[in-house]
């Protein structure tokens, strides 16, 4: 048994060993510590270093609240950085190290730092680093040599490389009533709500439901406050109609009454079981939440009040009362209200001597009086401690006499042998959530702490969240929250009966002892309370700018020790009450959360793959795929040995040699249906609909409102009133929101519908010399020749007994096809398309051909109808019909669109015979060492086969009119310089004649 | 912030896209009147209060909803569907799930 | 007021601090100033100090309807940088960039201004092919970009998957050297300080509730503080745009305002060194010099003056941050806001005259206003003291959308939520 | 050439449908998923004014009475039926050629109809932990009261839209787009590792 180990008491498991390592050292606690609690009873004093001054630092706290014991936990490669130990239950194998020191915690090199001294005050490095105006090290070169030291020497703990095997989870969970806090209040309120048939979550961030009950010693219905939580939860967990959630952290309050939580599911487990995840994040959309988050107690400000040793009056008390671990031998109490009295009496009770109470106070009642002769401890009234004494371990303490209206020290110093000082600067309300939710806090004089705004949301508050600091009051006030979000009415059933130490919730205003030597506010970052004077002094006196300024409430505890003793010390500084300083606005987290649960089930899986009905096909036949959003399209073909580029020449010149398949699924595709369907495509195309032939196609532009090209792509009239609509692949949903928006929002006259059929079809575009004969082999129950299949004609066949709709119309500037058969056949007809092509010698070509055949027609794609081009630019203008007005017709003309300086669409020739490059530029005079006056740029490039040339699509100044003169191309960032021509975009058969046939 | 389509009920803002100013207004489609068309095409009411806006249950029903939302606290005050009638009841006090 | 200097820490260390005086002072308002500037963030700022340092203008009022700072200037993810794809936007920006690279010296005022560089990453052949032709038109405005590729980029930040396994496997990346972060606060107080030094007074806790006018002409501006005269009134209020416009009686603007919201991590030893950005997504990151990881994604995507942001936007962000790290999903988010963003129909920023006679205007920053916060000034003072645009503002007008000369950057068109 | 048979429709999800079971089965199974793959997946749409005679048009045809109201649907026989958008339905049914059953009575006056037979995928997950499962990937609320026996939704999981009907107490059927399909089956059985699952 450890010295610090109590023999009885607490709920650990003493039957129970569990062994861990913290830095490599071998120790032993019970099924039920922390780390934090089996640490403490192995005697560990030294748990961290601080982030400025590297100073030793113990446990302050027993909860969340933690800013001194972070530390690293470790699964194999997989880091867990900045944990508080307070925080972290042990199992069998865990293994924690400490952090931020160098080489051990116990000598830490770091801790030089603090021979600086008062030249690193708040603030400091604004002043300086700037280094010399002039010179080598001039600019910012001096700052960043000096910040190169300054990023190793900060930082915390150390993230780790190696990815997390664990998996996170995301869970949606609605509710009638969200309990947060599980303490006397949230269960009276949990239990209230579920009697009256709510549904009801109770969630609470500690592993066991209590709250305060756990540790507080009370007795409520007769037995210890322990077991009514315990017998309290056992009801509720009986209930079908109530979510229990331990280890869970409610951590954020967003609008409509949307909670989130993480919830640590494996945390606390030396392995997880199958599909279990690590972290659970909660979605709670809840009717009303009660809010029963207690409260936090705070430190009080005095020199030397970061020893390790020194911790907060109810945290020592929750070690001995819960863990069963005194937090020292001989222990004293400074306090500036009556809680620490309660806190005296149960450490006595644990076994511990309590050497003194340090009150700052005058008027001690009786009660204090005697609950301090129960703990037979000395009570110092009207005193205060001015030093602590001891290095890594508290050794010691000096009191003297204190007038807490003045705040003046006086007498001599008297030293007081102790191993542990318990303070305690009253309580302020956790109000975190509520303020999240939008109002701000308000001060309360008579408590010295802030209390929660009114509801801005439906939220209800009970217990010490409400600054009703008695279990008899949070009983009372829980049962009452509980009625009232399920809707109840009230009860005059008798409360539960509570027998407590008695105490006034009201402290001494008193937050700092002003003596010689460092007095620490926020001790994760060292910020002491002569550096909040010296924020006053250089003007930063609001709260944001104290924040900011000194950096104090910005560490991981968030200011949850630090903000209202600061607060306190720059109110004084202004002479102002506290809350003419303000508090700031808390914003989520509550506490911090892992990426990995927000990331949740998108964690390894960010985007899901869209995959066309013959991509297991493409795979099989040896398709390298691309991904293109979030589809995948086959790029090449690749045989063995072939770079890209001659996979895909191979293809294209085999395409128009013969014959070529390429799968075009991925096309959007819209049914617009109704007795308007014409009418609508009219208004939305810029060329005209109405007078299209059913079982015709027609190729249509759309722009946006603004004027600018939007969309295109071909659209079949399959019916009087029925058409199928195509868009390029990446716009599909852009389209489909355009057309629901105009349809539901400008035109609800117009009787049409539109669907997304992208995925009700497979379509293989197959096109080549060839491709009509291919066709006509296997093509059963129509003709496909000229006369019964012109040039954007329509059929309906079949194809190895599938039915399939073939239209005649080219991407590739070849006799083409598109033949769509149900997504459910597409491999199918795909199959049987390739086996009729085997005679002719089809290949099958993937996006870099289909993007080759593109660019030697001159056709446009995403690359040039990029948000920024008109129809003008592209040589598109014989599309806007001037018959009618069309979506971004009247704006298309605006003087910035017409202007003869745009960018237009040209095609380009390498006259050096070298590839080009896509975002390549162009120049009319190359200057490779300062290269100036862009042209334009490449939008689109490739080894033409049917030229023999290098070539691409270009967007230029001057366009047309330079067709036939030679420029550069420009590409500093890939250093390739050289002359071009430029020429018309349509490189192939402009006339068109092959595709017509 | 959950919205209540007329249609679906009370669901998450994830499943909605957001289209603006609803007060806007479209010319006629064959109007000339460049400034009419750029009021409706650039300019945007912006109230820092309540504002009738656009919103597509884009994840969902897929309708178009004429949504009054404060802009300062989030709130919901009515929503309905753009195409007119369906009104849903004011959930201001009573929009939960 | 003293030059801050390490001469200047080391002397006042020995004094215990004492001496310090206020960064700037906290005066009343008087009656009437030659120049208003609304707004005491960072381009109000750096408007008011570029007025009295190029412009001899010292009669200056900013006023500030909170603290100072605390707009957006104290709300960002620090990131600087040149690297746009149009001329009109990257000779701006790049404008920004020169006098960054002097601000701690001009200002003496360390503002910690690191050029680590910002990566851009690309995912597919396209992209990066659409990322070199952004980088060759900053390399022909003489903007520094260069192509990294994927050995280089594994080299710059170890911690990122480069691996090709991923959804979205790295393939190589736009750099530009000179860009990094700056320690943001610190630019309001260095500007602030500045200005102050050089007489401009400096007025928090006034809020603007009207405007004076006489005839159609703005003559000041009347505040919880009073009436206040001036010649010239400039607006720099960003994501308030609308709602102070509307107090001059100007309804509609092409501005929406909307909340972009950013993160920061607990404190890490260093593991990111440079400003990253995602392709496939949103997502940004860089490391603060205390370690934090600072990092943000795409606007929540609708109106608001809340600076409270929703949770699908969270879930998003973090999503696309482990898609790049891996490693990092034991790391913690520990703190998160929301700024206001005034989001203009193409994406570009407006500085100009008017649109009232005695007005000035400079809004519509989107979510890049912290970078171009001394040029934004640089330029306004300019535009205020001449009574007509800087060749590097002249773009940015408000007649634009009107003209049809919009300046957009994404391709985006009139739909602000998506630039 | 002599008339070919239809062939089977391939399903999409074929590389990664594993029968038996699989995750955390050891203590039992507690979700089954299954690909109900109906022969026909319809969308009928009703101008306004015209849903009554369309919801009797259903009636006729299928035999399906919908009951009133947003999001009203019943199941049967291998048929079923729901509202999914203002005056739009979904009209399912495990044999196939059910458009054409409609074909003659949507007339143009009453409103549309959308043969999405391909281009949805239908799946099926039932058990005493269909709800659990279904809350980790649609924020809707899976209660029974909330969401009645019959009745259908459209939702969606991040870039993957859904129209979800309870088809049991403890069973829904997911209609998800094609293309999709595969991915969010392999998130679906993923998520059902916890609780352990069997495919059919």
């Amino acid at each position: 048994m450890s010295p610090r180990r109590t023999e009885t008491g607490g709920r650990i498991d003493r039957l129970r060993t569990i062994r861990f390592t913290f830095d490599g050292a071998p120790y032993t606690g019970h099924a039920g510590d922390t780390l934090a609690s089996a640490l403490l009873a192995n005697g560990v004093t030294l748990f961290g270093r601080s982030f400025k001054y590297h100073r030793p630092r113990g446990l302050l706290a027993a909860g969340v609240e933690e800013p001194n014991a972070l530390v690293t936990v470790l699964r194999g490669e997989v880091r867990e950085p900045n944990i508080a130990a307070t925080m972290v239950e042990i199992y069998d194998g865990l293994v924690a190290v400490s952090q931020n020191r160098t080489p051990s915690l116990a000598w830490d090199i770091g801790a030089l730092n603090q021979l600086g001294g008062k030249i690193l005050s708040a603030g400091f490095y604004y002043k300086t680093f700037m280094g010399p105006v002039i010179g080598p090290l001039k600019g910012t070169r001096f700052w960043m040599f000096c910040e190169h030291f300054i990023r190793r020497a900060a930082g915390l703990g150390k993230a780790g490389t190696a990815p997390d095997p664990a998996r996170y989870e995301r869970m949606n969970a609605f509710c009638d009533v969200l309990v947060v806090g599980s303490g006397p209040a949230g269960l009276m309120a949990a239990k209230a709500a579920a009697d009256q048939g709510a549904r009801v979550i109770l969630a609470d961030l500690e592993a066991h439901f209590g709250g305060s009950a756990n540790w507080s010693g009370e007795t409520i219905d007769g037995m210890s406050a322990a077991d009514w939580a315990q017998r309290t939860v056992a009801q509720l967990g009986g209930n079908d109609n109530v979510r229990l959630l331990p280890r869970t952290t409610v951590w954020g309050y967003y609008d409509g009454n949307t909670l989130a939580a993480l919830e640590r599911v494996t945390d606390h487990k030396e392995v997880a079981a199958k599909g279990e995840p690590r972290q659970r994040y909660w979605a709670i959309r809840a009717g009303t939440v009660v809010l029963a988050t207690g409260s936090f107690e705070r430190p009080l400000v005095f020199p030397g009040n970061d020893r390790p040793g020194v911790m907060l009056a109810h945290a020592a008390e929750r070690y001995a009362n819960e863990y069963g671990v005194l937090s020292g031998q001989r222990i004293a109490l400074f306090t500036n209200n009556d809680s620490a009295y309660r806190s005296a009496v149960a450490l006595k009770k644990a076994g511990a001597a309590i050497v003194a109470i340090i009150d700052v106070r005058s008027d001690v009642s009786n009660e204090m009086r005697r609950l301090a002769s129960d703990a037979e401890a000395e009570l110092l009234a009207d005193h205060a401690v001015v030093a602590t004494e001891g290095g890594k371990a508290l050794t010691g303490l000096k009191v003297q006499r204190f007038d807490a209206m003045s705040g003046a020290l006086s007498g001599d110093e008297r030293s007081i042998h102790a191993d542990s000082l318990l303070i305690s600067g009253g309580w302020s309300p956790t109000i975190h959530l509520a303020s999240q939710a939008g109002a701000k806090a308000e001060w309360d004089p008579a408590r010295q702490a802030f209390l929660p705004p009114k509801p801005t949301h439906r939220w209800i508050g009970a217990g010490a969240f409400t600054g009703s600091f008695s279990t008899a009051e949070a009983i009372a006030e829980g049962r009452a929250a509980g009625l009232q979000a399920a809707g109840g009415a009230e009860s005059s059933a008798p409360l539960p009966v509570v027998e407590a130490a008695p105490g006034n919730p009201d402290p001494a205003p008193v937050f700092e002892i002003k003596a010689k030597g460092k007095s620490f506010v926020d001790f994760q970052h060292d910020v002491t309370a002569e550096d909040v004077r010296l924020a006053h002094r250089e003007g930063f006196v609001s709260v944001e700018h104290l924040k900011r300024y000194t950096t104090l409430g910005m560490a991981t505890d968030q200011g949850k020790n630090s903000n209202v003793p600061g607060l306190a010390i720059m109110a004084e500084a202004l002479g102002k009450p506290i809350p003419e300083v303000g508090t700031t606005r808390f914003r989520p987290p509550y506490t911090a959360v892992s990426i990995g649960s927000l990331a949740a089930e998108r964690f390894g899986d960010l985007k899901p793959e869209r995959l066309t009905p013959m991509h297991d096909w493409h795979l099989a036949n040896g398709a390298r795929m691309y991904s293109a959003g979030l589809w995948y399209r086959p790029m090449i073909y690749g045989l063995a040995g072939e770079t890209v580029e001659q996979a895909y020449v191979r293809e294209a010149r085999a395409t128009r040699e013969s014959a070529g398949i390429v799968d075009v699924s991925t096309l959007g595709k819209i049914a617009v249906q109704g007795p308007d369907a014409a009418e609508f495509l009219d208004r939305v195309y810029t060329n005209m609909f109405s007078t299209l032939a059913v079982g015709k196609a027609r190729y249509g532009l759309m722009l946006r409102e603004d004027g600018l090209a939007f969309d295109d792509g071909t659209t079949w009239r399959l019916g009087e009133q029925e058409f199928l609509m195509t868009t390029t692949t990446a716009n599909a949903g852009k389209v489909m929101q355009h057309l629901e928006y105009f349809l539901d929002v400008i035109w609800p006259e117009l009787k049409v519908t539109v669907t997304s059929v992208t995925d009700e079809w497979a379509g293989a575009a197959i096109g080549g010399p060839n491709a009509r004969a291919i066709l006509a082999s296997c093509v059963t129950g129509t003709a496909v020749d000229n006369a019964a299949l012109p040039f954007m004609g329509i059929v309906q066949g079949r194809i190895a007994g599938v039915p399939v709709m073939i239209c005649r119309l080219s991407f590739s500037g070849e006799m083409a096809f598109e033949v769509y058969s149900g997504a459910g056949y597409g491999t199918h007809v795909w199959e049987a398309l390739i086996e009729a092509g085997k005679p002719f010698g089809l290949v099958t070509y993937g996006l870099e051909a289909l993007g080759t055949m593109r660019i030697e027609k001159g056709h446009v794609t995403g690359a040039e109808i990029d948000g920024r081009t008109t129809a003008r630019d592209l040589h598109l203008d014989w599309m806007l019909s001037k018959k009618k007005p069309f979506i971004g017709s009247a704006m298309m003309d605006r003087e910035g669109l017409i202007a003869p300086d745009r960018l237009e669409l040209v095609g380009l020739i390498a006259l050096d015979n070298r590839p080009l490059n896509g975002g390549g530029h162009i120049v009319e005079e190359l200057d490779e060492a300062n290269p100036h006056d862009s042209l334009g740029h490449i939008t689109a490039c490739c080894y033409s086969p049917a030229l023999g040339k290098y070539i691409a699509l270009a967007l230029v100044k001057g366009g047309k009119a330079r067709h036939g003169t030679r420029a550069f191309v420009s590409d500093p960032l890939r250093n390739r310089f050289g002359p071009v021509e430029i020429v018309s975009n349509h490189f192939y058969d402009p006339d068109g004649s092959r595709m017509h046939g | 912030m959950l919205i209540t389509c007329p249609y679906c009920g009370p669901r998450d803002v994830i499943e909605f896209t957001y289209q603006g100013d609803g007060n806007r207004e479209r010319p006629q489609p064959a109007s000339q009147d460049l400034d009419a068309w750029n009021a409706y095409v650039y300019d945007r009411l912006n109230p820092a209060g309540d504002h009738s806006e656009i919103w597509q249950h884009s994840g969902g029903c897929r309708a178009h909803l004429r949504v009054v939302r404060n802009t300062i606290t989030h709130e919901i005050l009515s929503t309905e569907f753009a195409r007119g009638g369906h009104k849903s009841a004011d959930n201001r006090a009573e929009d939960r799930p | 007021m003293a030059e801050y200097s390490a001469f200047s820490l080391l002397k006042n260390a020995l004094t215990g601090n004492k001496d310090w005086k206020p960064a700037w002072r906290k005066p009343d308002p008087k009656a009437s100033y030659d120049v208003i500037v609304i707004g005491g963030g960072g381009h109000g700022l750096s408007t008011a100090y570029y007025l009295a340092k190029e412009h001899g203008i010292t009669n200056v009022a900013v006023l500030e309807k909170g603290w100072l700072g605390s707009g957006n200037v104290g709300r960002n993810t620090t990131a600087v940088r040149s690297n746009y794809l149009l001329p009109q936007n990257t000779r701006f920006y790049e404008h920004s960039m020169k006098l960054w690279e002097n601000l701690s010296h001009d200002l003496n005022y360390n503002v910690m201004f690191s050029q680590r560089g910002c990566l851009n990453l690309a995912h597919t052949p396209a992209q990066l092919d659409d990322y070199a032709r952004r980088g060759n038109a900053m390399r022909h405005l003489g903007v520094d970009a260069e192509l990294m590729n994927v050995d280089q980029i594994k080299r710059l930040v170890p911690a990122l998957d480069v691996s090709g396994s991923a959804r979205f496997p790295v393939l190589g990346g736009l750099m530009q050297p000179r860009a990094g972060t700056a320690r943001h606060d610190a630019v309001a107080w260095g500007y602030a300080r500045g200005a102050d030094r050089r007489g401009v007074d400096i007025i928090e806790n006034c809020e603007v509730t009207g405007f004076l006018r006489d005839g159609g002409r703005i003559t000041g501006v009347t505040t919880t503080r009073g009436e206040i005269r001036a010649k010239k009134v400039a607006l720099a209020v960003a994501g308030s745009t609308g709602h102070v416009m509307q107090l001059a009686g100007i309804s509609h603007m092409p501005i929406e305002s909307h909340v972009l919201q950013a993160f920061v991590s607990e404190s890490l030893k260093p593991i990111v060194d440079t400003v990253l950005t995602f392709g496939m997504g949103h997502f940004y990151i860089s490391q603060s010099d205390k370690g934090g990881l600072v990092y943000g994604g795409d606007l929540d995507g609708y109106n608001s003056y809340a600076q409270r942001g929703s949770l699908p936007i969270v879930d998003e962000v973090m999503s696309e941050m482990l898609a790049l790290f891996p490693g990092l999903a034991r790391v913690r988010m520990l703190r998160s806001w929301g700024g206001l963003c005034d989001m203009t129909m193409d994406g570009s920023p407006i500085i100009t005259t008017g649109p009232l006679p005695g007005m000035y205007l400079n809004c519509g920053w989107c979510y890049g206003g912290f970078k171009a916060t001394p040029a934004s000034g640089w330029c306004f003072a300019h535009t205020i003291a001449k009574d007509e645009p800087h060749e590097f503002n002249a773009p940015f007008t408000l007649d634009r959308f009107y003209r049809g000369l919009i300046i957009d950057d994404k391709g985006q068109g009139a739909n602000p939520r998506l630039h | 050439m002599a008339e070919q048979p239809l062939p089977e429709r391939q399903s999409p999800l074929e590389p990664e449908y594993h029968p038996g079971s699989h995750g955390n089965f050891e203590h039992g199974v507690d979700v089954i998923l299954s690909e109900t793959r109906p022969g026909s997946i319809l969308q009928l749409a009703a101008w306004p004014g015209e849903e009554k005679r369309l919801i009797e048009i259903i009636r006729k045809v299928t035999g399906l009475a919908l009951p009133d109201g947003a999001g009203g649907g019943v199941s049967s026989g291998g048929r079923a039926a729901f509202g999914f958008a203002p005056g739009k339905f979904t009209v399912v049914d495990e044999a196939e050629g059910l458009a054409q059953a409609f074909a003659g009575s949507i007339t143009p006056a009453i409103g549309t109809l959308t043969d999405l037979s391909h281009g949805r995928t239908a799946i099926r997950i039932a058990g005493p932990k269909a709800e659990w499962v279904m809350a980790k990937f649609f924020a809707i609320d899976f209660a029974l009261p909330a969401f009645p026996l019959g009745a259908g939704r459209s939702t969606n999981h991040h870039d993957i839209f859904a129209q979800i009907q309870r088809s049991g107490a403890d069973q829904f059927d997911i209609y998800v787009f094609r293309s999709f399909a595969r991915s969010f089956w392999k998130a679906l059985c993923h998520a059902s590792e916890e609780v352990g699952y069997e495919v059919q």
